[in-house]
């Protein structure tokens, strides 16, 4: 059992806090991702969508004006450039090739903003598995745009009514479906979070991303960059840059929500920075950084940026901030919107409201010296589902 | 009281046990008191009582709606703890909970917390057999039941070494799904009590809602019942709520009684 | 002077009927792009923008489902994925590079519904180079989003207050503030429409389209397309694909807007389908066919996508039609919407109305036997920008 | 009565021409006639009548909407011919219009409906000397002046082939821009008559408004003044137009007088 752990584990993180009803789907699916994730059948296929229908390649972007404007060499992952406008569809296509390799025949998924479940609509209609995403009522209600969009691509969107009605209800009813119907169903997890082999599966699919850096700045500089930095949500997208360069000489920074500010109340925090100022839980079926009062209740998050705004976080990310590999950094709300409308000023690239955290990160930091002189910073999004809320707000 | 004791004593009276579920501080703590209370007097065997986690992801709606009300109410694990050392009931008493709360009491203190206030057994649904080492060797060290669930899924690799884990009883779930009440039982439920093999008791819970139900359930061959939804339903209507738990509880042993073993 | 004509033309088509405050900066334009158009450095420059901005190559996709559904084989060339979510930026970096090559310092544009002036924005911001782009006011009420988007690249949007308050009158007023400015102001069109060079030189621009599906088919097929199929308003997209197999054995079809019907009235035309329908004229500074009434009024156009909604056309198009090198069809508006369902539910890939018309084409000639076994269709943009205008209208 | 005759006779009195344009049918066709009438009162030598086109991309805000005004009041080309005929004026009549409507009647028969209504000149500014091929032959054989625009940006050799081109009068462009009423005149003006080397006479226009300018034009060296959208201004206003018409251009003309060449 000793060595069963480890491999579920980065270091005390991670595992599989799941309900029995689920662990044999958990199992089955360990069982079948060891089974194909170095097949190389199985590894042509995804790398034909991931090519052909996602777009990859996607660019590495040297930002001339932004670096002259923040003062260190950047050069930006554009995967804002993925079809769906961000990396989310990496993971999903993954995962639903997988799902048809395990020759099951129907995908679930939760989602809150609807990025997820966007993606997973898309993997879906691309490999032609019936697709139906949980997503609270008034989620719903406020991404009715996403919420349409999955129903185009022939994902049913179902409105959870129960709770808050939000993210976390619809991640119960998800796993309610999955418990009833894991003989024939997959689910879908969006982030390197949830028991394992989620964190470790996302992270791998997620993995192209740095896979392409290392290629795309040895042709562009000759060398690796000083840093890599990434916001930080669940951590799918930092994961899948950072891994890569795990045992190269590159700084990496995940970056968090600083949302409006650091206080904490007994049900809410003001931020979603929970690598840096969480304490060890057990949430979602894994042991990793949450953000939850003194008895151990889940505090309501906050961030400007959806796709942030949680109170979990990756166990590798925990695992590799507790070792010292990764450093846990954060962004005000109103840090990441002046980067944000830097970015979109200087560059003409709107991008998302999550990856403008790590740009703000860059801007407030880069000065120091701390980055080094070659940064790389992961746009794991377009920003055009943001408009409405920047247009909301002051500059 | 044990559990064990309890099963040992109905096994005597050649009776099923009734295994009754609400959510501590639903909607107040004074008013669980009173629940208990009718609970027992309606016939509950072993009383559940929820420890309110703010994510429960192993929960139906309905019992999701419960532990939202007893947070509302202010219930937390001090005032859990101190409510149970409150309650004059004389049948054992288990905190079913989420791993969390449980981890970040710290889980010596937890356990030996249920020991002083009386409580006989621990069932959390989000920790499975591979995660369970270190509380079960606490459970062992205080004398404390750990009791885990074994689904129609569960296969026999997993059963060995969940039957080899637990304590107290077993938790057979009835069918897939989570908890929430249905309207009928099962046919897989008397497989998965053959395939459960053991000496430790054997409770079928999941969408259990009538003495019919129980009374089926009884036939199978398990050694009790959990209901807890139906419960739960009860007390979020808010009408004459001990009178309509008490007889509830009293229908479904009844069902029990009737199938007699 | 016959030889000048005769390079400012096709066939009959084209020329430069313009003001003669304009003239000078025409005949700048014109032979600042001759000099440029085969430079290797600008070229260099311009396909790094291209790959690295812009994310080019853009996939050839191979669309399983549609193929099957629609009967016939079918690739889809993904402009859907190019940055900005169409092919116009292809063309708005390649103008903007040449500004920045004939040392101006500023671009000026119109836009109607917010495409081009958004490919414009990119590119401005891309170069360093201040933009400003004309917009009808009630065009800038009905597009707020695109105005804000142009607005966050530091794109100026001067709002027309004049005549009808839409895309004709901005055309006007950047004609005028191009005639005021000529010395310092590049005038960027978004189309192969307009005086020479314009044509010409969009549709160099956007050749990159077809000379990349040149080579993804030969990978993928080992031989080209029987034909190739893409929307056409003002036929940017469809010059871009069709240009490079000009020579080659590949059947051309430009697809234009139904829209409602062929009805025309004495102002208006239900449809835009003026290579179909039009009559020979002279508009926005070429000769080419447009929709007019009997005595040379230029009628009001329509189609459910705006990108397409244009009374002229590109005067190479109407010249390879006249010539039967090039097939003009149409789909109407409800052909269009239900090839765009079709794409979403089989493929996970929302298209821009304008490209559904390409589909929509494909959907019913697939079965005559006219577009032979293998169709390329050119996806020319994504369909985000016409979620409200597609929830609008039942299925 | 043709362009030259009229410039020899103004010559003859070393007077400037005041040319006025208005569009035709603004807001209606009875309308035209009148201010047409009171134009020629207050002393105007040439009219250029706007034959309205759908999309007047060379004209500024101002005539655009009289344009508007006009096609909203039923302007057609079959409708501008009969007009022209029914006008009792004895100076110089131009058409101004876009070559589309010129394109779409057909090159010919429009110069011939030109010549049969009593039309002297053409003015078509969306047509570049480089297009003007056919039409200038037409206008040749019927004896119609092709008028051309130049502008400050017209570079040397274009300026050659304009002048080669053009009949009637020259259309100098008094400054970058389109049409419109601006306050002052430019000096550039000067610069431009002094490069501008013909003995076709050189009319210059955009943006003049008031008797001061139009002194100032004749005393660079100009032979005539043209002068749009200050009259179509007063169109728009509705009020007194007839009147204030005749009174701008009485002023405009003064203003040409007193700078007597
Ligand atoms: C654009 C974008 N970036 C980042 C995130 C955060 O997720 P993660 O931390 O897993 O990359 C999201 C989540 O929706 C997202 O949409
Ligand atoms: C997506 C898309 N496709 C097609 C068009 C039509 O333009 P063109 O005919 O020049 O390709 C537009 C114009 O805005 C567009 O946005």
């Amino acid at each position: 059992m000793k060595q069963e752990l480890k491999q579920t584990k980065f270091g005390k993180y991670g595992g599989q806090f799941v309900p029995e009803v689920l662990m044999p789907a958990i199992e089955e699916l360990t069982e079948q991702y060891e089974k194909y994730k170095d097949d190389p059948v199985f590894n042509e296929e995804l790398d034909y969508y991931l090519r052909d229908f996602a777009g990859r390649p996607s660019p590495l972007y040297f930002a001339k004006h932004l670096s002259k404007e923040y003062g260190v060499k950047i050069y930006l992952k554009r995967e804002d450039l993925v079809h769906g406008g961000a990396h989310k569809l990496n993971n999903t296509l993954g995962q639903a090739l997988l799902t048809k390799y395990m020759g099951k025949k129907r995908i679930i998924a939760e989602t809150g903003a609807g990025q997820h479940g966007t993606a997973c609509a898309m993997a879906g209609a691309a490999f032609g598995i019936s697709t139906e995403v949980y997503m609270g009522a008034r989620d719903t209600v406020r991404q009715r745009m996403n919420v349409y969009r999955m129903e185009l691509m022939g994902t049913k969107v179902i409105q959870v009514k129960s709770g808050s009605q939000t993210l976390k209800d619809a991640i119960n009813e998800a796993m309610r479906d999955w418990a009833a119907n894991v003989e024939t169903t997959h689910y879908m997890i969006g982030s390197v979070v949830g028991p394992h082999p989620y964190p470790m599966m996302v992270r791998d699919f997620q993995s192209v991303i740095g896979k392409e850096v290392r290629t795309q700045i040895m042709e562009k500089e000759g060398r690796f960059p000083d840093s890599i930095v990434a916001c930080t949500g669940g951590g799918s997208n930092a994961m899948g840059i950072f891994y890569p360069f795990i045992e190269d000489d590159v700084d990496l920074f995940a970056v968090e929500a600083g949302g409006s500010g650091m206080k904490v109340t007994e049900k809410e925090a003001l931020h979603s920075a929970t690598l840096c100022t969480g304490e060890e839980g057990i949430l979602h079926g894994m042991h990793t950084m949450v953000l939850q009062n003194k008895y151990g209740q889940i505090l309501e998050s906050s961030s400007i940026a959806a796709g942030l705004d949680y109170a979990g976080v990756g166990p590798e990310l925990a695992y590799l901030a507790d070792t010292g590999r990764i450093k846990p950094r954060n962004s005000m709300d109103s840090e990441a919107l002046d980067a944000f409308h830097d970015l979109c000023r200087l560059e003409g690239i709107i991008p998302a409201l999550e990856s403008s955290h790590a740009l703000a990160y860059v801007k407030k930091a880069a000065s120091s010296g701390e980055l080094g002189e070659i940064v790389v910073i992961n746009i794991s999004g377009r920003g055009d589902k943001d408009l409405e809320t920047v247009m909301g707000m002051k500059k | 009281m044990k559990i064990s004791d309890k099963f040992n004593e109905l096994k005597k009276k050649k009776e099923g046990a009734l295994i009754a579920y609400i959510c501590a501080g639903d909607p107040t703590p004074e008013a669980t008191k009173e629940y208990v209370t009718a609970l027992v007097r309606g016939g509950a065997d072993i009383i559940e009582l929820g420890l309110p986690f703010s994510d429960p992801t192993a929960d139906g709606p309905t019992i999701q709606a419960g532990i939202e009300r007893a947070l509302n109410g202010g219930m937390t694990p001090d005032i859990y703890f101190k409510l149970i050392g409150s309650l004059k009931v004389h049948i054992p008493l288990v905190v079913m909970t989420y791993y969390n709360l449980i981890f970040k009491r710290g889980l010596e203190k937890f356990v030996k917390d249920c020991v002083s206030f009386g409580i006989s057994g621990i069932i959390v649904p989000d920790l499975s057999a591979e995660e369970s080492g270190e509380l079960a060797g606490l459970c062992k060290q205080y004398d404390v039941d750990l009791i885990f669930l074994v689904a129609p899924t569960t296969t026999e690799s997993r059963m060995k070494r969940i039957l080899a884990e637990g304590t107290g009883f077993v938790y057979l779930v009835a069918r897939l799904g989570v908890t929430g009440a249905r309207k009928d039982v099962a046919a897989s439920t008397r497989e998965l009590v053959e395939r459960v093999k053991t000496r430790t008791p054997k409770a079928v819970g999941f969408g259990i809602s009538n003495g019919k139900q129980t009374s089926e359930i009884i036939r199978t061959g398990a050694d009790g019942v959990i209901v807890g939804s139906a419960f739960v339903d009860i007390i979020a209507s808010g009408k004459d709520v001990p009178g309509r738990l008490e007889a509830l509880a009293r229908e479904l042993k009844d069902g029990i009684r009737s199938a007699n073993k």
